[in-house]
């Protein structure tokens, strides 16, 4: 990937430790400001149009989606897919920083690893409630019963659940015990009592010795180290869902390096849209700097020309393997077919637009980036929609051959989690520093080193 | 809470049976053993839902011990009938029929229930078979919403004691003003019934009996006056003939007696290495039927040119038997070479068939002719030992219709007819109907004439009835009630005695009947109790004289008859109309049956709605699509179809739709074509109509299940023709060879220890017919969804009929393939169930475990055949579905055997486990082996043409160990090494 | 300088504190609920012909709270006034009031007069009502036969301990952060850890239970003891219930069976006449008597009786426990999925006696072979969903 | 108990470096380093390194035999279900369960391990010499066993900003 350029500093600005730590807490000490408050509004509006879908799904029955005998699965798990896949960013920024070391990442992780854990939440939503009978779904756990059954471990469904729910556990892990010393300095720091004792119980008594922190800096190795192949695995095993599966379009090798690739993507983007937004919205740009937003930006450009390769391969194997049902899943539905729009959208987003990054001027435009970020979001669900739906709709006896409409619910909950990750994300920065300052210090003290070696040479 | 009362067990089922559900009273009934009730009934089913959400809730689970489960009782009988076993099915035989249908059957009866309706094997017509109408027949029974529950006066409910009175005394005084009275009854097949008929018309000279059908044979009769002098419906040997030429008739859908065709038809379509040979089945037809769909030439010709082809093979085989042509009518050999096929007809040398489906007297005469000329009579066709259908007269039915206007009756009784809805003049009648002293209808079921009737004394549904049948000379069958009169309903044949004042009921008739005039028939029994006990078993009384006999044909009508068809012919101009009874509503007597309306018809998959049917090329003339609602005859408003293989210029109607009062399920669904019918010198022709049609320019949603019918060149229905058969028995079948020789698996062989159930269906003799659907559906508790469900293609039918087109949109080739589940042996739909709901059993049966199944849907996915069901819904007890599973009554037709499936979890065909493991349990408490055929699935079971044969592979010499075995097997993509255990045998086509 | 000790006494708030708030006040509102859905709607009606007085002082005399005039102290020693849980040979006050109430004319005077039976001879010797007293215990007797039978309330120990834990943990966790009235902090902890234990053991035990009666013994409308039927006169379990050889049902006798013998014996050794006579009302009556059921699967379990008494010849003790030793039918078993299993993995099947398992070939052969002793349910596909669930 | 510490208050790690090795060269008892970030040398220069990852290890192979075990037993042992035609224990699919199991429980063990060995819960009352070891201030606390006098002219040359004597009880500072 990208090594860090130590000729430029990281934190600009020349900053000491105190400027910091009140700068990277202004947004926990001040009070909510107006567009705060609004976002936070439509994001529980749609939180409570989520709820209402979710309640009629559930009271209704699935029925109330526009699923058919044919198309098991629609937008459900696309959603599902599509948040997980921007839940990888984040962990993958932790993992650049902690692991490979590239201190870049270290100002971006936080913001990020909260962005993961409330994209794999509202991921982990659809699981649940895709499910037929969701006051079941304890069935799924293997745990000893009066039935003496267990579960069917060859399914991709239970790995899943697996899969998801350990990401869910080691990212929350991370996010949180990076955010401890920065908990304990918001203690330490505010004169109201209720908050001092809220702070003072999720800072777990953190005191700032020096062998908690060398034990604490080998845990998060350690973990980073942990949650290296586990980010790459939970992207694979939801590609497995797919892959283990016969149908054309979905029965295929490439499928998880595939779909790692457009979850590392997707989720850089997310990270980039967001990213823009907060330093829209706070004045960090001393630490989110234009050297970041390069970054990121060459990582989509290149992860962009990754996915196109994928998306050839798929399409060249599809030719080469001769199989009647793979030819017409790709050429015949989803490349001319009742999914071209779907198709070439998704193509367009994924493998063409990003290509504007390998001009400097695109990637220091701010508009550009946010546009593109978003793009290739919209690409990205576009993706997940192509190989569900298309597999599903047409597969291999034409009898059953159908289309696919989402209903009224079907949107609700989809937006109902867009309401759920606002949400969050704006609680996450009301309440925790967006930027891990334990983390951002060292930092910004190396790059004055370096602003300094840089002034005299 | 909301009320659920959920009852998939044979405990709350049994409950159901209960007299006190019904609402009536049944003390005479005996009481059904065990009803185990549920005193708290509400509160149980809350409780229980309340449980469901405390699942969720581990910590919950703590306080519940204060939660007493529901009590349950459990109620014996206070004497037990010697018949009934609790818990065990009794089957008693009985007969179904209405009008000109017929199909004798045995009815599955479970505690004081019938459940299930199977064709009666001992009868020689259908050994077996049955028809869709004759299963869905069932539902009609726990109908409480359409059947009248007790006699109506001007619709109010009045006593059977007070009508008798009123009517008796209203009989005397037409009699003694010497008034006229009629009795207008469909064709009537029971003897018994027209001796109480005659019996009555004995006493009350003044009585009239006007038979009437709305699908009639009538012309068939008059024909074979004309040619033989005799009042005949000849019988056809459809087994015996080796070209099988039919004009329109569609004699395995709905045509006659499609049942015992359809098994004559397989018998020739069968086909193995041992007897490679097969009939040649052509069929002139404008609309595609289910028998042009099934022949191995189809020609699409409009209705006045299918006329023309007749007349001109008429001629044609005057030529060629050197005798003068009349008929004065030739085809070029560009339309069709008549030549070959009138040489290869005389070639036949009596075993062709040449048969007729217009209701034209002058058409049924040439037929005749040409039967004759081939010297088919005696061999294919035979006046002896007739059919007794087509017994109405539409003559004395228009003259009915204009004396009842005049004021000429003053008392009409109706039975089993229903011709306010059915003729075109239906509202005269109706009208008409209003003036008069007495009107009577004795329809079980509402309907539009019952409604115009003063009196409605409403007959009982047949499975509560005493009657019998004769559907062909010397084929007797009893029918006698498989359960007590649900409703306050009375046989009209009992009001009949009873107005008499006969003391006898129609039960003592009918034995009398029987013991009198069929008992010296046989030999059998010596004494008469015996015969007819053994006749009440059997349900069928068959007398075995075949006769042999001369034909002496009179051909003097024949100019006469080809003058007035070419004078039709050349009439006709421009757009035609034709009409043909629609396979599952036929005359729409059962529109109000949901199991009917929601039978996707095998050729257009509609389901709920009839529809006017175009060809591809008449629709981009006329820029019409598909749901476009068009104005015909400015009568009726109906949506457009675009059916490939309809003749161009032409438009195909189906009747049995668009009744007004027949109940929630059918009324305003479709449209009524029986408007459109026209009387023509004397005959309904059901064709020839001239239509005159505009756009109306609103469309129409149809509730289709299936959308795509091209097979996209896979080998999905493999077909092949007779020629290459005989050269190589795997022809069209070489890819099962190929992939049998290169399929590779990691996987260890599976190991069956004890049985291996397969499935082998013979695409040959399947005709697309679907009653398999619906006896499926019958037997597992299938719920019926609804048109919207439908059109989101979320059908919840376990087996379908898969149908697909090839060649031309003008006339394509059309193949059946029935559906269900593969019970594959490397199935992809198990390996990816997260909670084992779904397995393999060690009989090689893949297993569903309802109650294990959380919903994931993802078995659904990954099933290749999509056959895997998903309660999208809960569709018992749920208003939004109330079809028959939202009452108590309608639920009384459930299998207890099989659990009813709850909102969220998949289902699927099952191979009928629930018999399966009957007729192990059978064999095991009689200590024997398990024979080959013991076990039949309902499908197979229903199946009219044999098409369907089940069995265990593990024994060497069952029949499906044979066939699947059969150069002719292939498996529904085998390329996907799923191991299937069902099998299909290819399509051979003889052309 | 900051005080160590002083900090660690300071108040936390801790999130176990929380979770297991939490879970107190779910559980407190899902008891509630649940409670509030057991509760039984009563029908306040008035009585028709007796006053309230006649009402209070007919209960008096029956529970011998008043003295009759004859001596006789009560007869609620006997006849119970609520359903007794365990079997009791005289009928209750209600079982009387019923049955008297199908009665016209009814007088107790007379039943004392000429009591039935040689039981209800001795029980009742030398007792007499006035006329008055009559009166009063029909007032009575109709007042029983109006509620119906007393609820029997049952002592939910569980629930009491369960709440009790409950509110000693919630007093513990107080004490703990706010008031401390105890020093040391090693009795709170324990009392939490131990409680949370106990409820999480009641929390598996009742979750499994879900549905379950193992040890449901409900009182039935007749006192039919199967100890002395099955037990003493060692009547054959197939004599009554003969539906199991053939049918799934294990099937109820009907009333008719029950005539066979007591069309003769009319009178029992505990109950005397009382008990049999409801045999004959229901069948002069033709009401059919509403047992109440004891067995009970779950709607989706399909059990067949035929295969396993007929072709399996398994004991019915097997499944129903020693019925010939319960007066009262109780359920032994607790009918679960696990249980049904493992008497599916451990019975061995008749495996050469019947003709019907020749298909078993293979294994037929090793048995022949002498390598496989024997062969069980499971082996033969008897783990198999679909052998139950359809 | 309690006992006196001499505290040195520093702005800046690398000056902290410096006097830590410093003091560390003339075996000064430095009890501890309270700050509100580290770097990688600071650690070094103070504690040896932590045994988490060795315990990690033995975790997962513990994790990987008994995960394994139990899905052996359970299907294959307990209640074999046929699924699709497949061994009843097909090794591809233990692979990724093995694999997620592992790494949930070595996680989570680890956390464990670490909270466990730091005394880190929610709710523990934090000692902390002074606010401002969060915010801006390297606290070095010492053991005034070894020359107190010393020390605090050390700390001055090194550059300490303050010096403080005080009393601090010795289970809070480990």
């Amino acid at each position: 990937m990208i090594s860090s350029n130590i000729s430029q500093p990281l934190v600009t600005g020349q900053k000491q430790y105190g400027d910091i730590t009140r700068e990277l807490l202004e947004n926990t000490e001040g009070r909510p400001p107006l567009w705060w408050l609004i976002a936070f509004g439509l994001g529980c509006l749609a939180l409570a149009f989520g709820g209402w879908a979710f309640y009629m799904s559930l009271s209704q029955g699935l029925g109330t989606w526009g699923l058919t005998n044919s198309v098991g699965w629609g937008w459900d798990i696309i959603n599902f897919v599509w948040w997980i896949g921007i839940g990888h960013a984040g962990t993958a920024f932790t993992i650049f920083f902690l692991v490979f070391r590239q201190k870049w990442a270290g100002s971006i992780n936080r913001s990020a690893e909260a962005m993961t854990v409330f994209a794999v939440m509202c991921a982990g939503l659809f699981p649940l409630i895709h499910m037929g009978r969701p006051w079941l779904a304890f069935f799924i756990l293997p745990y000893p019963n009066t039935r003496l059954l267990w579960v069917n471990f060859n399914s991709p469904l239970f790995w899943d659940v697996l899969a998801i729910s350990t990401y869910l556990i080691m990212s929350v892990t991370l996010w949180y015990l990076g955010m401890v010393p920065d908990l304990a300095t918001i203690r330490d720091r505010t004169k109201n009592k209720f908050k001092r004792t809220i702070y003072g119980i999720f800072s777990l008594g953190w005191n700032g010795s020096l062998y908690a922190y060398n034990r604490y800096e080998t845990l998060l190795k350690l973990l980073g180290g942990l949650a290296a192949p586990l980010v790459i695995s939970v992207h694979t095993i939801v590609a497995l869902d797919f892959a283990i599966s016969v149908l054309p379009g979905w029965h295929a090798t490439i499928l998880p390096p595939y779909f790692f690739v457009g979850a590392i993507f997707s989720g850089f983007a997310m990270v980039l849209t967001i990213m823009i937004l907060m330093r829209k919205a706070f004045n960090i740009s001393d630490y989110i700097t234009w050297k970041h937003l390069d970054n990121i930006a060459l990582v989509l450009k290149y992860g962009s020309l990754v996915i196109g390769l994928a998306y050839g391969i798929e399409l060249f194997i599809a030719w080469y393997s001769g199989v009647d049902y793979e030819m017409y899943t790709f050429f015949n539905a989803r490349v001319s077919g009742s999914f071209s729009t779907a198709f070439w959208i998704m193509v367009s987003c994924n493998a063409i637009v990003p290509q504007i990054f390998w001009f400097r001027k695109a990637r220091q435009s701010i508009v550009v980036l946010f546009i593109v970020s978003i793009l290739i979001n919209v690409g990205m669900w576009f993706e997940r929609f192509v190989i569900l739906i298309s597999s599903l709709a047409e597969d291999f006896l034409p009898s059953s051959w159908t289309s696919y409409q989402p209903t009224i619910v079907d949107i609700g909950i989809f937006v109902g989690t867009f309401g759920l990750f606002t949400v969050g994300m704006l609680l996450f920065i009301k309440f925790i520093p967006i930027i891990a300052i334990n983390e951002v210090k060292p930092i910004s003290k190396e790059g004055q080193r370096v602003t300094i070696k840089n002034e005299k040479a | 809470m909301k009320k659920t009362t959920y009852w998939k067990s044979l405990e709350e089922l049994q409950q159901s049976t209960s007299p006190a559900s019904s609402g009536e009273d049944l003390t005479s009934t005996p009481t059904p053993i065990e009803i185990l009730s549920n005193n708290e009934n509400d509160k149980a089913s809350s409780r229980r839902d309340f449980l469901k959400w405390c699942g969720i809730s581990f910590f919950s689970a703590t306080v519940l011990s204060a939660c007493e489960n529901p009590v349950k009782k459990a109620i014996p009988y206070l004497t037990q009938p010697e018949e009934l076993t609790p818990g065990k099915a009794a089957w008693y035989a009985t007969t179904y029929q209405h009008g000109n249908e017929y199909c004798p059957v045995v009815v599955k009866n479970r505690d004081g229930r019938p459940i299930k309706i199977e064709g009666n094997e001992l009868s020689s017509l259908t050994t077996g078979g049955s028809s869709a109408r004759a299963q869905a027949s069932l539902l009609g029974l726990y109908d409480d919403g359409a059947r009248y529950h007790h006699p109506l006066k001007n619709g109010n409910k009045i006593s059977w004691e007070q009508a008798d009175y009123e009517i008796i005394n209203k009989l005397r005084d037409i009699s003694a003003n010497g008034g006229r009275a009629a009795l207008v009854t469909s064709t009537l097949l029971s003897p018994a019934t027209q001796q109480l008929i005659s019996h009555v018309q004995n006493m009350h000279p003044e009585l009239e009996v006007i038979t009437w059908d709305a699908i009639s044979y009538e012309a068939t009769r008059k024909a074979h006056i004309r040619f033989f002098g005799e009042n005949v419906f000849p019988q056809y040997h459809f087994n015996k003939a080796k070209l099988i030429v039919s004009f329109g008739a569609d004699f395995l859908g709905t045509w006659a007696a499609p049942a015992i065709y359809a098994k004559q038809y397989a018998e020739t379509r069968k086909i193995s290495k041992d007897s490679p040979h097969m009939s040649r089945h052509i069929q002139f037809e404008s609309y595609v039927s289910l028998t042009g769909a099934n022949a191995d030439t189809r020609i699409v010709l409009k209705p006045s040119d299918e006329k023309r082809f007749l007349l001109a093979l008429y001629g044609e085989m005057l030529r060629q038997t050197g005798q003068d042509d009349y008929a004065g009518t030739t085809i070029s050999d560009a339309e069709f070479d008549l030549k070959q096929l009138a040489s290869d007809i005389l070639e036949a040398n009596g075993y062709s068939l040449v048969v007729c489906g217009y209701n034209d007297p002058n058409c049924q005469l040439l037929t005749c002719a040409i039967n004759q000329m081939a010297g088919n009579y005696g061999k294919t066709v035979a006046i002896d030992n007739q059919l007794m259908i087509g017994q109405a007269n539409e003559e004395s039915f228009g003259s009915f219709i204009d004396e009842l206007r005049s004021g000429a009756y003053s008392a009409v009784m109706f039975y089993n007819s229903n011709p306010v809805y059915q003729h075109p003049k239906g509202e005269l009648i109706s009208e008409a109907l209003k003036t008069l002293t007495l009107s009577i209808s004795f329809s079980g079921t509402r309907d539009e004439t019952a409604e115009a009737c003063d009196f409605i004394l409403p007959d009982n549904h047949y499975l509560e009835s005493w009657n019998d049948a004769m559907f062909k000379e010397g084929c007797y069958s009893l029918a006698q009630p498989v359960i007590h009169p649900i409703f306050n309903t009375r046989q009209m044949q009992d009001s009949l005695l009873k107005w008499t004042g006969s003391d006898m009921d129609f039960h003592a008739f009918v034995r009398n009947f029987w013991t009198e005039r069929l008992y010296p028939l046989q030999t059998e029994y010596g004494d008469t109790q015996g015969f007819w006990l053994n006749s009440l078993q059997k349900g069928i009384f068959e007398r075995k004289a075949e006769t042999t006999r001369l034909y002496n044909a009179n051909y003097q009508g024949l100019p006469i008859a080809a003058d007035a068809i070419r004078q039709l012919i050349s009439q006709a101009d421009g757009t035609e109309l034709v009409i043909y009874p629609h396979l599952a509503m036929h005359d729409g007597h059962m529109a109000n049956n949901p199991w009917l309306q929601e039978m996707p018809d095998p050729i257009t998959s509609v389901t709920w709605d009839n529809f006017i049917a175009i060809s591809p090329a008449f629709a981009s003339k006329h820029q019409l699509r598909d749901g476009d609602v068009i104005r015909l005859h400015e009568k009726v408003e109906a949506p457009v179809l675009i059916q490939p293989g309809i003749a161009d210029e032409c438009m195909a109607v189906s009747t049995g739709y668009g009744r007004t009062n027949a109940g929630k399920v059918a009324d305003n669904r479709g449209y009524n074509a029986f408007m459109l019918t026209g009387v023509k010198n004397n005959f309904r022709p059901f064709s020839d109509v001239l239509a005159s049609w505009e756009k109306t320019g609103s469309g129409f949603q149809f509730a289709r299940t299936q959308t795509h019918f091209s097979m996209e060149g896979r080998a999905i229905v493999r077909e092949s023709t007779l020629d290459n058969y005989k050269l190589d028995p795997a022809a069209g079948n070489e890819l099962h060879a190929y992939h049998e020789k290169h399929k590779l698996t990691l996987y260890p062989e599976n190991i069956y220890e004890g049985h291996h159930w397969a499935l082998m269906i013979d695409l040959n003799a399947c005709t697309g017919c679907s009653t398999c659907v619906i006896s499926c559906q019958s037997e597992n508790n299938v719920p019926v969804v609804g048109k919207d469900e439908v059109r989101r293609r979320r059908i919840m039918h376990w087996m379908r009929i898969d149908r697909y087109y090839n060649g031309t949109a003008d006339n394509p080739g059309i193949v059946f393939q029935p559906v269900m589940c593969m019970h594959c042996d490397h199935a992809p739909c198990e390996n990816v169930c997260p909670v084992s709901a779904t397995t393999h059993s060690a009989e090689g049966i893949n297993q569903i475990t309802y109650n294990r199944c959380v919903g994931t849907k993802y078995c659904i996915n990954n099933c290749p055949y999509k056959v895997r069901r998903f309660n999208w819904f809960a569709y018992a007890d749920n208003n939004r579905f109330d079809y028959h599973m939202n009452s108590d009554m309608g639920r009384m037709v459930l299998n207890p055997d099989v659990t009813v499936r709850e909102r969220g979890v998949v289902e699927k065909c099952s191979f009928c486990v629930q018999r399966i493991q009957d007729g192990k349990l059978k064999a095991k408490k009689e200590r024997r082996h398990l024979n080959d055929g013991d076990i039949v699935p309902a499908c197979v079971q229903s199946c009219p043409s044999g098409a369907l044969v089940f069995g265990d592979l593990n024994q060497k010499d069952s029949r499906v160990a044979r066939l699947i075995k059969d150069a002719r097997n292939y498996h529904l993509l085998e390329e996907l090494h799923t191991l299937p255990s069902v099998g299909y045998l290819t399509k051979i086509r003889n052309r | 300088m900051h005080n160590l000790r002083k900090a660690g006494k300071s108040r936390k708030f801790s999130t176990t504190t929380a979770c297991i708030l939490s879970v107190f006040v779910l559980t407190g509102f899902l008891s509630l609920s649940s409670f509030i859905m057991a509760s039984h709607d009563e029908n306040p009606q008035d009585s028709i012909h007796f006053s309230r007085d006649d009402l209070r002082k007919g209960e008096r005399l029956f529970k011998g709270l008043m003295p009759f005039a004859s001596g006789l102290h009560d007869c609620a020693s006997c006849h119970y006034t609520s359903l007794p849980d365990t079997i009791n040979w005289n009928p209750s006050a209600y079982d009387l009031a019923i049955t008297w109430m199908n009665e016209e004319d009814y007088s107790i005077r007379e039943k004392l007069a000429m009591p039935l039976g040689t039981r209800m001879i001795e029980d009742h010797q030398g007792m007499s009502v006035t006329a008055q007293e009559e009166h009063l215990l029909h007032a009575y007797l109709w007042e029983v036969a109006r509620q119906g039978p007393g609820e029997l309330k049952a002592v939910p120990v569980n629930a009491i301990i369960f709440w009790g834990l409950g509110l000693l943990m919630a007093l513990a966790l107080l004490d703990m952060l706010l008031t401390k009235k105890i020093r040391s902090k090693i009795p709170h902890v324990l009392i939490i850890v131990v409680g949370l234990v106990v409820h999480m053991q009641y929390a598996v035990a009742e979750s499994r239970n879900l549905g379950r009666t193992q040890g449901y013994a409900p009182d039935q409308p007749i006192k039919f003891s199967h100890l002395i039927h099955a037990g003493e006169n060692e009547i054959d379990c197939q004599y009554c219930h003969s539906i199991s050889r053939f049918s799934l049902s294990g099937g109820i006798p009907s009333n008719e069976t029950c005539l066979n013998c007591h069309n003769v014996i009319r009178e029992g050794s505990l109950s005397g006449r009382f008990e049999i006579n409801k045999i004959h009302q229901a069948h002069e009556s033709g009401q059919p008597i509403s047992w109440i059921r004891v067995h009970k699967l779950p709607d989706h379990s399909f059990f067949n009786h035929a295969q396993h008494v007929n072709v399996a010849n398994i004991e019915c003790q097997s499944c129903h426990g020693p019925v010939e030793t319960m007066h009262l039918i109780r359920q032994e078993e607790d009918l679960s999925m696990g249980w049904c299993l493992s008497c599916h993995r451990d019975t061995h099947v008749d495996f050469t006696a019947n003709p019907y398992y020749e298909i078993f070939a293979r294994l037929q052969e090793l048995m022949l072979n002498g390598e496989l002793d024997a062969v069980t349910a499971a082996e033969l596909g008897g783990e198999d969903c679909m052998k139950c669930h359809y | 108990m309690n006992s006196k510490h001499t505290i040195g208050v520093f702005d800046d790690e690398d000056k902290l470096v410096k006097a830590i090795k410093y003091l560390k060269s003339k075996h000064a008892n430095i009890k501890d380093v309270f700050g509100p970030s580290t770097n990688h040398e600071l650690i070094k220069s103070l504690t040896t390194e932590s045994r988490l990852p060795y315990l990690a290890v033995l975790v997962a192979a513990a994790t990987i035999a008994a995960t394994f075990a139990f899905l052996y037993y359970t299907s294959v042992i307990d209640y074999p279900l046929r699924y699709g035609g497949k061994p009843l224990f097909s090794f591809p699919p233990m692979v990724v369960i093995l694999f997620l199991v592992t790494i949930l429980v070595t996680g989570g063990v680890s956390v464990m391990l670490f909270l466990g060995r730091t005394q880190l819960f929610p709710g523990k009352k934090a000692w902390i010499p002074d606010p401002r070891v969060s915010d801006d201030r390297f606290y070095l606390v010492m053991d005034q066993n070894f020359n107190p006098e010393e020390i605090i002219r050390w700390l001055r040359e090194f550059g300490a900003l303050e010096i403080i004597e005080t009393d601090i009880e010795k289970s809070s500072i480990s």
